[in-house]
């Protein structure tokens, strides 16, 4: 019997899961993934246990990127992105675009010489984005690469052991026939620096909530841009890009909430003396088990209610933070060392180019829309799927449950 | 050790990361002198479909029955090898890793200092090798069909769901009808659906399905069997009634109880609960007055529940929009962390709902001549004190544990929470497990959830049983456990240690016994055991002995 | 004593669970993030599966040291693996008091798999440690290389 | 079953200080179930043992071995070889089982290394409490199953002291009164009339005051 064929499009969390669990079911999976690598924004994020486990979920993302990484019903199209769809659902064809990785995955043994011997410094401008990575191979940066830029430069490509990196191949269509398509195209992470008044960009000291995962996955800890330090006086500001419809984001962004006391309890636990205060408008505390991590975080932690609008530099390693205190019913302005701004989830950009390509429909705020409420993983279009982000806010858990779900959905109609 | 031991050594460069810094060739040299290495090879490329092929014809030409490897780490490459293995007739168990790229090549700068821990770690290897025993490989069927226990929205929605994978479902519900709480609620955010419509739509739905078979007034006496295979005692109408199943999903639903400890005071005619609003609002009969005003206090019985800011912000736009009363909600913080409630909120401040918001000091109720006077801090208002009144106030419940979960949990023999709900593993790792396979809570039996989260977690439950069940067999590890039913002392120690209630008393044998498919491999039983009469394949004492033998030497 | 300080290299055996520390330790590699090569890696299914006694042979085959490195609290992929490990450390310290063994010589630590930094922290840490405490005092005789 | 506890390594090592080679001799039955005296136990205690010794620059040569019952002579027999190759046994049965291997092997020395504790069951794992005293004159029909000998304080026959407080014990506050827990029971079972009759006293010669105990049974007897 010929396998099902499903296409997924994305490698986050909620894609890697919808292609897992249509492969344990036995179906083969094309995935495809716009970046270098799978695993999405999560791949970035780090683990937020002190001794205890926080329940951020961040580890679940390696152990199904591994998984799909050696899969043998899972096929990677890497650097791949959907051009065009036509057909129906149990006969989609569709046409992919594969740019060149640079670096060929199924050659690459990431033993890291090509890294070595690149002329560019700090980053190199080929590198392992991080442990773990899928597929695990090295990843040309092509902003910095001195050949890509125009100049004459092959070291890393005489120096690779196993013939892996090549320059000179181009762009592949490639020709796929699917009988259902999932689609979990993710989100991006609100730019901190539309909300300028907030000196992000502008303040070394000012970080959002994804530069935080980032440093923290790579170094184990945080220390201030300015001086190479550990902060003291840390600031987190929520419902930045979220919760706002004066950007039209009228929505919570859910995470948010959570990253940044589960962060709090993790500087604390690191420097006991840390201190820190969270500017909130409504902490979102809902969840199983996550009651008693409240309850905890209270205790050692500095919640204000009200959103600072403006921060501003007093000397390089402190900040002037602006916002008005309702309970004093007037405008004060405290100084921290570091300023978080818990930056949310916000449809991709590209959204509406793929709903176009695939006829879906987008919805509010610009996310994928579900066909109702409680059928969001089905769209007005039979055999597309929406799977985590892409169709609105999601934490990994649900994210991974939603994209079971989907899988779930796609099974159905497949049978 | 029964047979000689003929280990094979394939050590791998990686390309040319790994002899780098490691002498490879050096090490290689040294190994071929140990007596029972029968192979040694250094390859380039050790995964490639060349090398694996060429270890393969090695392994058969060679009589080799060990498998060293010297390269990457386990993760990377272990299932790779033990393939070759297979294909090669050896039993894939016969494997023994050193993990000198990762975690030596790569961390330990300087070639003298790397290759004398390399070499060292590949001799810990072939230590642990020389006692590795095979483990055999088999399928035992499970049972397709599935038991779900209760009939409220997630296990309705978990028993459709199943029954369109082609599952034979049996849906146990212990009132006389299907629906459980949908019977009480007025509204279901987000759905305009009435609960009444859509309890009908489902019902509808299951009726349609012939291989669901609904038993209410039904509830479980026992259960028997293993995962995969249970047997299953239910009494229905008083009767007896037995029925076979792989798996099972527990969908009791909660309770709910106004706490009047942390409210001071009692329920009466005008502080009622969310329930009794809403049934008020179901039966226009019961209004002897409307209420002007009326009040929504959130965040007393505790401050983690969506359910209460769902039903606060519909209840006051239905009140607002039906009888125009004037409507507060006094709350701590909104939780707004679902599609659409933002908008929601929106809504119910446009429409004039007002809000008040307070801080750690709790907002003081005193019921005083048919109305309900309260007074607060409002943090909006620079902590100003706010007195109202209303006519009606609406207090939030806790969500409580059933009564008899803990029958259940006996019956089922699993674990409760420290709240006493179902679901007591690691939520972000096991959302819908427990700590036996084959059985799953869904819905509000094991964590606060609001509808649309019930409903999901029916159809994550009905996923779960699906990917246990879906092709009627599993392919099991066969006693990676062993019991020496010699040693065994029957101290109960292992049953009752195992975290997955995997393990059973043998009668016949006077010994444990461990149910494979029920196994989850982590060795615990093993390490508590005081006879040492449970060794773990590939972590017995000898292997784990053998591997401590870098030890001895002097550096 | 700076220079026996250096001279000295510890051994330390460090049982990593399979889910966690093990793979930290992999990511630690794949971030060559180096580390004392006194440290051997014993991979088990979880750190439940240590036994006491395991920990007692590691000192008497004369190791300087011993790591259980566990899942975090609360996350063991087996319920109560790492609780049970725990217990079992706290029993063995008391034993090691009775034999007259420094009790900074055995820890145990929770990280999780992508805790490759805290892993290569914890190891050198321990690594310090032992190096300040110096050879085993069950090696009686055998001092540094 | 016998609940026994491991003597602390300190007074084991006094005990054993002159001795090069020592077999360390567990018991698979109650000691083993009780976490005192089984496989186990034998392997970690020896490691122990060694340690120390070498720790110190002596030399400590240790075999190891667990049997199925220290209190059978047949099980003993399969020690022979091994005692003879050593200068002293330690053994980890109850008291019964280190007699039994002394009385079997007059040449050598035996040490006891646990303390044998009591007659008792698993409460819960590594839980065990006392329930039976041995007194060779059981009364438990009386009492509702629950015995005053073994579990109260003073072994009191007829009703509770006055130190009863709370249906605890005024020796011990952690322990239950027995004669609580005999009111208790009784009540539950409808037979409080028990209570009235008066238990009369005891014949202490069945027990140990007797002296040392014997039983015979010529039919079982070869």
């Amino acid at each position: 019997m010929e396998k099902k064929r499903v296409l997924v499009i994305g490698g986050g969390i909620a894609g890697v899961t919808s292609a897992l669990e249509l492969a344990k079911n036995g179906r083969e999976i094309f995935l495809v993934e716009r970046e270098p690598s799978i695993g999405g924004h999560a791949a970035s994020f780090c683990c937020k246990a002190t001794d205890v486990c926080n329940k951020c979920s961040v580890c679940l993302v390696p152990e199904r990127m591994k998984e799909v990484g050696i899969h043998p019903q899972i096929s990677l199209l890497t650097t791949s992105e959907v051009r065009e769809i036509n057909g129906e659902a149990g006969d989609f064809r569709v046409k992919i675009v594969r740019k060149t990785r640079f670096v060929d995955p199924d050659r690459c043994t990431a033993c890291g010489i090509c890294s070595e011997v690149c002329p560019v410094e700090s980053p190199k401008a080929i590198s392992l984005p991080y442990p773990g990575v899928v597929p695990p191979a090295f990843v040309v940066d092509k902003d910095r690469c001195l050949r890509l830029q125009g100049q004459e430069c092959t070291i890393c490509q005489e120096k690779c052991p196993t013939g892996a990196i090549n320059f000179d191949q181009g762009p592949q269509e490639i020709d796929l026939d699917v009988e259902a398509i999932i689609v979990a195209n993710g989100f991006d992470v609100f730019d901190a620096r539309e909300k300028a008044p907030l000196g992000y960009g502008k303040y070394p000291n000012v970080l959002t909530g994804l530069d935080m995962e980032e440093r923290f996955l790579k170094e184990g800890e945080i220390l201030l841009p300015s001086n190479g330090r550990p902060p003291q006086d840390v600031a987190f500001i929520q419902c930045v890009g979220s919760r706002d419809e004066h950007i039209g984001n009228g929505y919570c962004s859910k995470i948010c909430c959570k990253y940044a006391m589960r962060f709090s309890r993790l500087l604390q636990y690191q420097n006991p003396e840390v201190k820190v205060t969270v500017f909130y408008m409504d902490l979102q505390t809902a969840g199983k088990g996550f009651g008693e991590f409240y309850e905890q975080c209270k205790e050692s932690i500095r919640f204000v209610q009200g959103i600072p609008v403006e921060i501003s530099q007093v000397s390089p390693d402190q900040l002037a933070v602006r916002y008005e205190d309702l309970s004093q019913g007037k405008t004060v302005e405290e100084s921290h060392d570091l300023v978080v701004l818990s930056v949310g989830i916000t449809p991709r950009k590209d959204a509406r180019n793929l709903a176009g390509i695939l006829g879906v429909n987008l919805g509010d705020f610009g996310f994928f829309d579900g066909l109702t409420q409680i059928e969001n993983t089905s769209t007005n279009r039979e055999g597309i799927f929406l799977a985590g982000c892409c169709q609105g806010p999601r934490d990994i858990p649900e994210s991974i449950a939603h994209g079971t779900l989907a899988a779930l959905r796609a099974v159905r109609t497949l049978t | 050790m029964a047979e000689d031991t003929k280990i094979g050594v394939f050590l791998c460069d990686c390309g040319e990361v790994i002899s780098r810094n490691i002498d490879l060739s050096g090490i290689k040299s040294n190994l071929e002198k140990i007596s029972d290495v029968g192979h040694v090879t250094l390859s380039h490329y050790l995964c490639s479909q060349k090398e694996i092929e060429l270890m393969g014809s090695e392994i058969s030409e060679k009589g080799l029955n060990r498998v060293v490897i010297g390269g990457c780490s386990p993760q990377f490459c272990e299932v790779i090898f033990m393939e070759a293995m297979e294909k090669s007739g050896l039993n894939p168990y016969l494997l023994s890793i050193a993990n000198i790229r990762d975690q030596c090549g790569w961390v330990h700068p300087g070639k003298t200092r790397a290759t004398s821990k390399a070499a060292r770690q590949i001799k810990m290897a072939i230590s642990k090798a020389r006692f590795l025993e095979p483990i055999k490989k088999e399928t035992v069927s499970i049972n397709r069909d599935v038991l779900i226990i209760g009939g409220g929205i997630s296990g309705m929605e978990a028993a459709i769901e199943l029954s369109e994978l082609d599952h034979k479902v049996t849906l146990l519900e212990r009132e006389k009808v299907l629906g459980g709480r949908l019977h009480q609620l007025y509204s279901l955010y987000p759905l305009e659906l009435t609960p009444g419509a859509l309890l009908a739509e489902k019902i509808e739905a299951i009726n349609r399905r012939a291989n669901i078979e609904v038993l209410t007034t039904a509830e479980l006496l026992k259960i028997e069997g293993h995962p995969g295979n249970f047997v299953a005692k239910i009494q229905r109408d008083g009767s007896p009634i037995t029925g076979n199943f792989g798996a099972i999903v527990v969908a009791t639903g909660c309770d709910t109880q106004f706490p009047r400890e942390r409210y001071g005071l009692e329920l009466s005619d005008n502080i009622i609960t969310q329930l009794q609003f809403e049934r008020m609002l179901k039966s226009r009969e019961e209004w002897d007055k409307i209420p002007q005003k009326i009040g929504f206090m959130l965040d007393i019985s505790d401050e983690y529940s969506r359910i209460s800011t769902i039903s606060a912000l519909r209840n006051g736009l239905a009140a607002k929009r039906r009888f125009g009363s004037e409507v507060y909600i006094f709350c701590k913080n909104l939780k707004l962390d679902a599609p659409g409630l933002e908008g929601l909120y929106r809504e119910a401040r446009d429409e004039g709902v007002i809000f008040f918001k307070f801080g750690d000091a709790m907002p003081t109720i005193a019921p005083a001549h048919g109305q309900i006077n309260i007074q607060l801090e409002d943090l909006y208002l620079a902590r100003e004190l706010v007195t109202l009144s209303c006519d009606l106030l609406v207090v939030d419940e806790k969500i409580i544990p059933q009564r008899d979960f803990e029958i259940l949990k006996s019956i089922l023999n699993i674990d409760l929470d420290s709240n006493g709900f179902y679901q007591q593993a690691n939520v972000h790792l096991y959302p819908v497990s427990s700590i036996r396979k084959g059985i799953f809570s869904a819905g509000s039996c094991r964590a606060d959830l609001d509808f649309s989260d019930a409903l999901a977690d029916g159809r994550a439950a009905a996923q779960a049983v699906h990917q246990l069940s879906y092709s009627g067999k599993a392919w099991i590890e066969v006693q990676k456990l062993v019991v020496d039913a010699d040693k065994c002392a029957l101290c109960l120690t292992c049953i009752r240690s195992c975290p997955h209630h995997a393990i059973e008393v043998d009668h016949e044998k006077q010994a444990a016994k461990v149910i494979d498919l029920a196994c989850q491999g982590c060795g615990i039983c093993a390490a508590e055991c005081p006879a040492k009469a449970i060794q773990h394949k590939g972590y017995t004492d000898n292997e784990i002995g053998a591997q401590l033998e870098f030890l001895e030497e002097a550096i | 004593m700076p220079e026996d300080k250096n001279r000295f290299s510890p051994k330390i055996a460090a049982f990593c669970c399979f889910h966690s520390a093990y793979l930290a330790a992999d990511s630690a590699g794949a971030m060559r993030k180096s580390y004392s090569d006194g440290v051997y890696i014993i991979r088990v299914p979880c750190a439940g599966k240590v036994e006491g006694l395991h920990i007692l042979q590691a000192f008497e085959k004369g190791a300087d040291g011993v790591l259980i490195l566990a899942c975090p609290q609360e996350s063991c992929h087996y319920i109560s693996g790492n609780i049970r490990a725990k217990k079992r450390v706290d029993y063995i310290l008391r034993f090691l008091e009775e034999i007259g063994i420094e009790p900074e010589r055995l820890k145990l630590f929770n990280l999780a798999s992508n805790q490759a930094p805290r892993f290569v922290q914890v190891v050198n840490e321990m690594a310090e440690r032992i190096k300040d405490l110096g050879p085993s005092p069950i090696k009686a005789g055998v001092i540094g290389r | 079953m016998i609940i026994g506890e491991r003597k602390s390594l300190e007074e084991i090592r006094k005990m054993i200080g002159g001795y090069k080679k020592v077999l360390v001799a567990g018991c698979g039955t109650c000691v083993t179930v009780c976490f005192a005296g089984g496989e186990k136990e034998v392997a970690t205690l020896s490691s122990a043992l060694r340690m120390a010794a070498k720790k110190e620059g002596h030399g400590l040569e240790i075999s190891e071995t667990t049997i199925e019952r220290q209190c059978d002579m047949e099980f003993i027999e399969e020690l022979r070889e091994k005692v003879g190759q050593v200068e002293a046994v330690l053994s980890m049965g109850c008291g019964a089982g280190v007699q039994t291997i002394a009385e079997t092997f007059s040449e050598i020395p035996v040490y006891p290394a646990l303390n044998t504790k009591f007659i008792g069951r698993t409460e819960e794992q590594g839980v065990w409490t006392e329930r039976c005293a041995a007194c060779g004159d059981c009364i438990l029909h009386v009492t509702g199953g629950i015995c005053p000998i073994a579990r109260c304080s003073k072994s009191l026959l007829n009703g509770p002291c006055g130190g009863s407080k709370d249906g605890k014990c005024e020796i011990n506050p952690d322990v239950a009164c027995a004669w609580q827990l005999i009111y208790d029971r009784l009540k539950a079972l409808g037979q409080l009339d028990k209570l009235e009759e008066i238990i009369p006293i005891k014949d202490w010669s069945l027990s140990r005051d007797g002296g040392p105990r014997k039983l015979i049974r010529e039919d079982v007897r070869l």
